[in-house]
Parts: C-alpha cells; structure tokens; sequence
C-alpha cells in the first residue's frame, strides 16, 4: 500500500518541511542515496491528484501547494465600514450635481483642494469612474457618477437630485445666515436686562 | 557538577550519569554551585541510594548529606547558608530519630521524615516529567511544520458609509459658501431724535409736575424700538433743556430722570 | 473516492496553506458554513495515518506535521532548538501538572527561589501564562500552560501529560499536608517502610 512505503513517506515529509522548492539532488541530501527520489515524487503526485493540496515541479524544483481552484478559500474578507470624509462627501456631491467634471472644476466649485486619495476613495467605493477627457488644453480627465452611484442612494437617475431651490426651501443651502440668526437670538436675550434698569428707572 | 541540564538527550544522559555518581567520598571536585540549593542536593544524594524514593533510607540520607557537607567545609569551599541550615536541621531529625520515642514532641521525628521524603518524592516527579516532556516528538526538533505555508489571509474590504441626506446637505453647504457674500442690514424700528424732540416737546406741554422720563416713551412693547426712543428723547431732553424749554431734575445716579415744563 | 470530497479537500487545503494550527471555527469562517469540518478532519486524519505527513489535533486546535519517527531525516543538526535550563524544565512541568499554580507553590515543590529570568523564558516561549491570581491573601498570580504548549509538545489534551494518571493516583500532585493526611491514615505501610529502612541504616 502506498501509506506505508518508506521512501515515499521520506520524500513527502522531507518536501513538506522545506522553505524552499527542492530538487531531486536536494531531496536526495536528506532522504539518502538509497531512495529513488524520482520515482518517489511521480508516485506522490500521482496520489495527490484531485486533492486539497498537489504536489507540483517547477523547473527542476518541487513543491507542494494548495490546490489553484481553492485559492478563493484562503483568502477571506472581511468588511469594514468606513464614514466617507467631509471632502469626500463634497466631491462626490458636486461631481454628481455637474458631471462629469474635470478635478479642477471640482475644486473651482468647493473652493478647496481635493487631495488625490479623495477621489480614490470614490472610486474605490464604486460611485465614480473617470468618463473620459475635456477637450481641452491639458485635456483633464473628467469624472462622472457610476449606477452604483445611483443604488447606494436610491435613485433612479440624476434628475431626481433636489435642485438648488429645492434645497433652498428645505433650509439646506444657507447654514451661515442661519448660524448668523441664533446670534442675534441670544442677543436679545441681553436688551431684557436693560429693560429691567429701564423699569428701576 | 556544572552548568544547567542541556536537553540534547546526550548531553542530558550524560549530565545524569555525572550526577549519579554523585558526590561519593572519593569524589574531590565538588562543585556546590551546580545544585539548586539542599533540596536538590538531597535528591541526588538519595538517588545514589538507587532505590524507589518511597523506599529510601531517611536516615542514611542524612548521614550522606552530613558527610559531603563535612568534606565541603574541609575543602574550605564557602557553602550557601541554606546548606547549612539544612545540616543543622537534618542533624536534628537524626538524633529525633535514633533517640527513644517522646510522644509529646510534635510533629513526630517520623512525620518530619516523612515529610521531607515526600518532598524529595515530589521533586523527583517532576524531575523525571520534566525530562519525559522534554523527550516527547516536539515541534522544530522531532517533528516540522510546514516549511512554506502559502498563509491564509485576511482581505479587508472597505465599505464607505455615505447616505442621502449627508449628500444632498453636502451640497447645499457648499453653495452656501460659495455663494458671493452680500450683506444686508436689516431694519430695525428706531425714533429718531427729530421724532423724539416733536414727542417730548408735544407732551411736555401737558405735564405740569415732574414727570420720568420713561413715561414719554411709545407705550407699545417692541423692545427694540423703545430702546431706541429712549435714547432719543434722552437726547431730545437734553435739547429742550438747552433750549430753555424744560427743567432737568436726577436725584442721585440712576435714579430717574425727572422732566418739568420750564416755569415762564 | 476521497480525492473528489470537495469539503474536505477544502479543509485538507485550508489547514495546509495555514501558517498556524486552526480550530474547527477557524477552519469554518474559510470553508463555510455548509461544511462539517470536524468529520472532514476526522477523515482526513486517518486518511494520512501512516504517511509521511499527518493531520494532528492539539487541544481545540489542528495542523499538519511531517511524521515523528522521520526525525532523523529532517533534524537539522546545527540549528538545535531553545535549550532550556533545569530550572526551567522543570517548572514548566510543575506548572503543566500543576495547573494553575503561583510562584510560591512552584517553590515549595522545588525547595528554591524561582529566577527572575525563569518564568519569563517560558511566557516567552508561548507555553506559559499568567491565569488570574488565588483568592488568598496577598493574590498571589497564578500560572497555566498555553494552547502553546500542548501544541509544541504534541499533546491532545493536559491528560496526554506524560505519566499524569500515575502521578496523580500516587497521590504525587497533591500538596504534601494532605498528602501526609492521606499517608498516615491508610498509614501503616510506609511507616514500616521507613522503620525498616531505619533499621539498614
């Protein structure tokens, strides 16, 4: 039975233990020069045929290794869920209400720089893909949203995006004046004092 | 006797050997440091007995550790205190032992001994497991792992978080801020000082008596108007007094500011 | 035919490209959860039974391993493994037949002082670690032996410790004044074993 045959358990065990692909002259170093190495590792991959784990030659040198159609077992993801970033929100907002939009447009509209993992990210994330070049000089690369843009936030195209009115409306679009009313709020607070000395008076 | 037990089985199989032979009366190269203390003195010494511990002779073995203690100190070799405690002790028990049986000492010489053998028994256990461990098929000597394991791995996929509504709010905020500033002020309900002088002089008229200044003002509540009509009139008062119309009167600071038409 | 069992030639492949023995839950999150890895390693391990390699079981954990009696082939000469002072050894064996034990116990047993540097070597090593401390006074830690360590020394379980069972019914593991209580209850025996002893001397 082939379990039991020595030489072959040498070989087996002596290529399992290496670090290192080995030839047949190398094996031979360990198992000694009475085994027929050769004929050994034919057999041994004969019998591994089919199975997790083969054992392969390459070159002059042999291995074992995992069976190439299980690759995708041994490699297990795990999903983790990040917040997009502030600037990464903005971009992806103004490429989605003016696509495509070239890097500089983007940053022209929010004012700001956009680092270049900024729109890794987005893409990253599968909501942006870059849709060709403005004709241009430089011809920049222009970037537009993706439909796994429009998925991830429900829509069934761009135009479903609330316009600057209806954000205006919605109270979105002027957060400063806003800040700026809460001010002036508290403010008053202060003129009841005064009235009190008016009253004293 | 030197050095720790090294565990490459010769190494150790002849480390035992040296040790079996133990510290015999011929024996002149004695080195006390390659014992762990009297304890492990006694153990090798016992072992020389080459009997089953549970078997051993508790007073030949503290006539042996008596001797080799001897020929310690004769070799003028310096001895750790607890060697020499031990002999002192071991002494005791000796004479406890050999002498009749006094029944009120307690523990008895026996239970000592006893005792002390039972040690000995417990060092030699895990002694002799220590060795057998160490002889098992362990990994890296006697038996591999795999030399290139192709490692299993972890792949993080990141999932970005991001809904609607941030979006959408994302937006606005940056046309908010975008946007060309313009400033507005807004109005505010104010009575000038022309107001106030036509009021204050329209009012006095009527009043004969010192009168606060605060009962010249609109009567209605928004704040921020009457604010404003006091300061005016206060300013209009100020005029009229000027002017020769009206008498100023204040008693004390803060106190109110009093108003009479100027007797004519 | 076994080569064709795709469940265990996904666990076969699994533990091999491994670079650490694997628990069945481990094994699981790879090969998921349709598949019984414990049958699939049971027969994977009689199936190597008798091979050059072998599928072992190490507490709650598995790994493939060349085949022991082919040592000789594989030892590597110059490289010897860690070696351990006495002290060591054995207090990893009070520790490991112990279990948990403090740093006192162990120097009861050994009638010295532990070295610094002792029990160091061994958490080093993976086969120790602190397991809580001993509701007595003074707290003092108390010490076990790691999956580590049944794995190094190819123990299944504690109850593999060589010799264990005798050691415990000689009454060998116990502490010595219940061990004393015990021996001069049944009594008799050993004292007549020492009188006579005393008698040789």
């Amino acid at each position: 039975m082939i379990e039991t045959d020595p030489d072959m358990r040498a070989v087996e065990a002596t290529l399992f233990a290496s670090d290192q692909p080995m030839t047949v002259e190398q094996i031979r170093g360990y198992v000694g020069d009475s085994v027929d190495v050769s004929a050994a590792l034919t057999q041994l991959a004969a019998h591994y045929q089919g199975r997790g784990i083969e054992i392969v030659q390459r070159g002059k040198a042999w291995h074992f290794q995992t069976a190439p159609d299980l690759a995708h077992l041994l490699r297990r993801e795990r999903e983790e869920s990040r917040k997009l970033s502030r600037a990464a929100v903005e971009t992806l907002a103004i490429i989605a209400y003016h696509e495509p939009v070239s890097r500089a447009e983007i940053e022209a509209i929010r004012g700001v720089q956009i680092s270049k993992g900024t729109l890794d990210v987005l893409m990253e994330a599968g909501w942006v893909r870059p849709a060709g070049r403005r004709e241009v000089p430089g011809r920049p690369l222009i970037y537009a949203t993706t439909p796994g843009f429009l998925t991830h936030f429900g829509l069934n195209s761009r135009k479903d995006l609330p316009g600057i009115a209806d954000l205006k409306a919605a109270g979105l679009l002027d957060p400063i004046d806003s800040a700026m009313g809460d001010m002036l709020f508290t403010g008053e607070e202060s003129d009841s004092e005064l009235e009190i000395n008016e009253n004293n008076a | 006797m030197n050095g720790p037990m090294l565990f490459d089985e010769e190494e150790a199989l002849r480390d035992e050997s040296r040790r079996d032979a133990g510290p015999g009366p011929n024996v002149l190269t004695i080195d006390i440091d390659g014992w762990e203390g009297p304890l492990d003195l006694l153990l090798a010494l016992a072992r020389t007995q080459k009997v089953d511990l549970r078997q051993l002779s508790i007073l030949a073995l503290v006539e042996q550790y008596l001797v080799f203690i001897d020929e310690v100190r004769a070799l003028k070799l310096e001895l750790a205190a607890d060697y020499l405690v031990m002999a002192a002790w071991l002494a005791y028990l000796k004479s406890a032992l050999l002498l009749p049986k006094d029944p009120t000492i307690d523990p008895s010489p026996e239970e000592l001994a006893l005792r002390l053998q039972l040690r000995l028994e417990r060092l030699n256990a895990m002694r002799e497991s220590g060795a057998r461990l160490m002889a098992r098929d362990r990994i890296g000597r006697d038996v591999f792992l795999r030399g290139a394991p192709e490692k299993l791995r972890v792949v993080k996929a990141r999932a970005w978080e991001c809904d609607y509504f941030e979006l959408i709010t994302a937006y606005g905020q940056i046309n908010a801020r975008t946007q060309p500033a313009m400033h507005i002020v807004k109005k505010r309900q104010v009575m000038t000082l022309e107001q106030a002088l036509e009021r204050v002089s329209a009012m006095i008229g009527r009043a004969i008596d010192w009168t606060a200044i605060s009962a010249f003002l609109p009567p209605m509540a928004d704040p921020a108007l009457r604010k404003s009509a006091l300061a005016s009139s206060f300013v209009a008062a100020l005029e009229l007094a000027k002017r020769g119309v009206v008498d100023l009167q204040q008693e004390s600071t803060f106190a109110p500011l009093m108003l009479r038409k100027k007797a004519t």
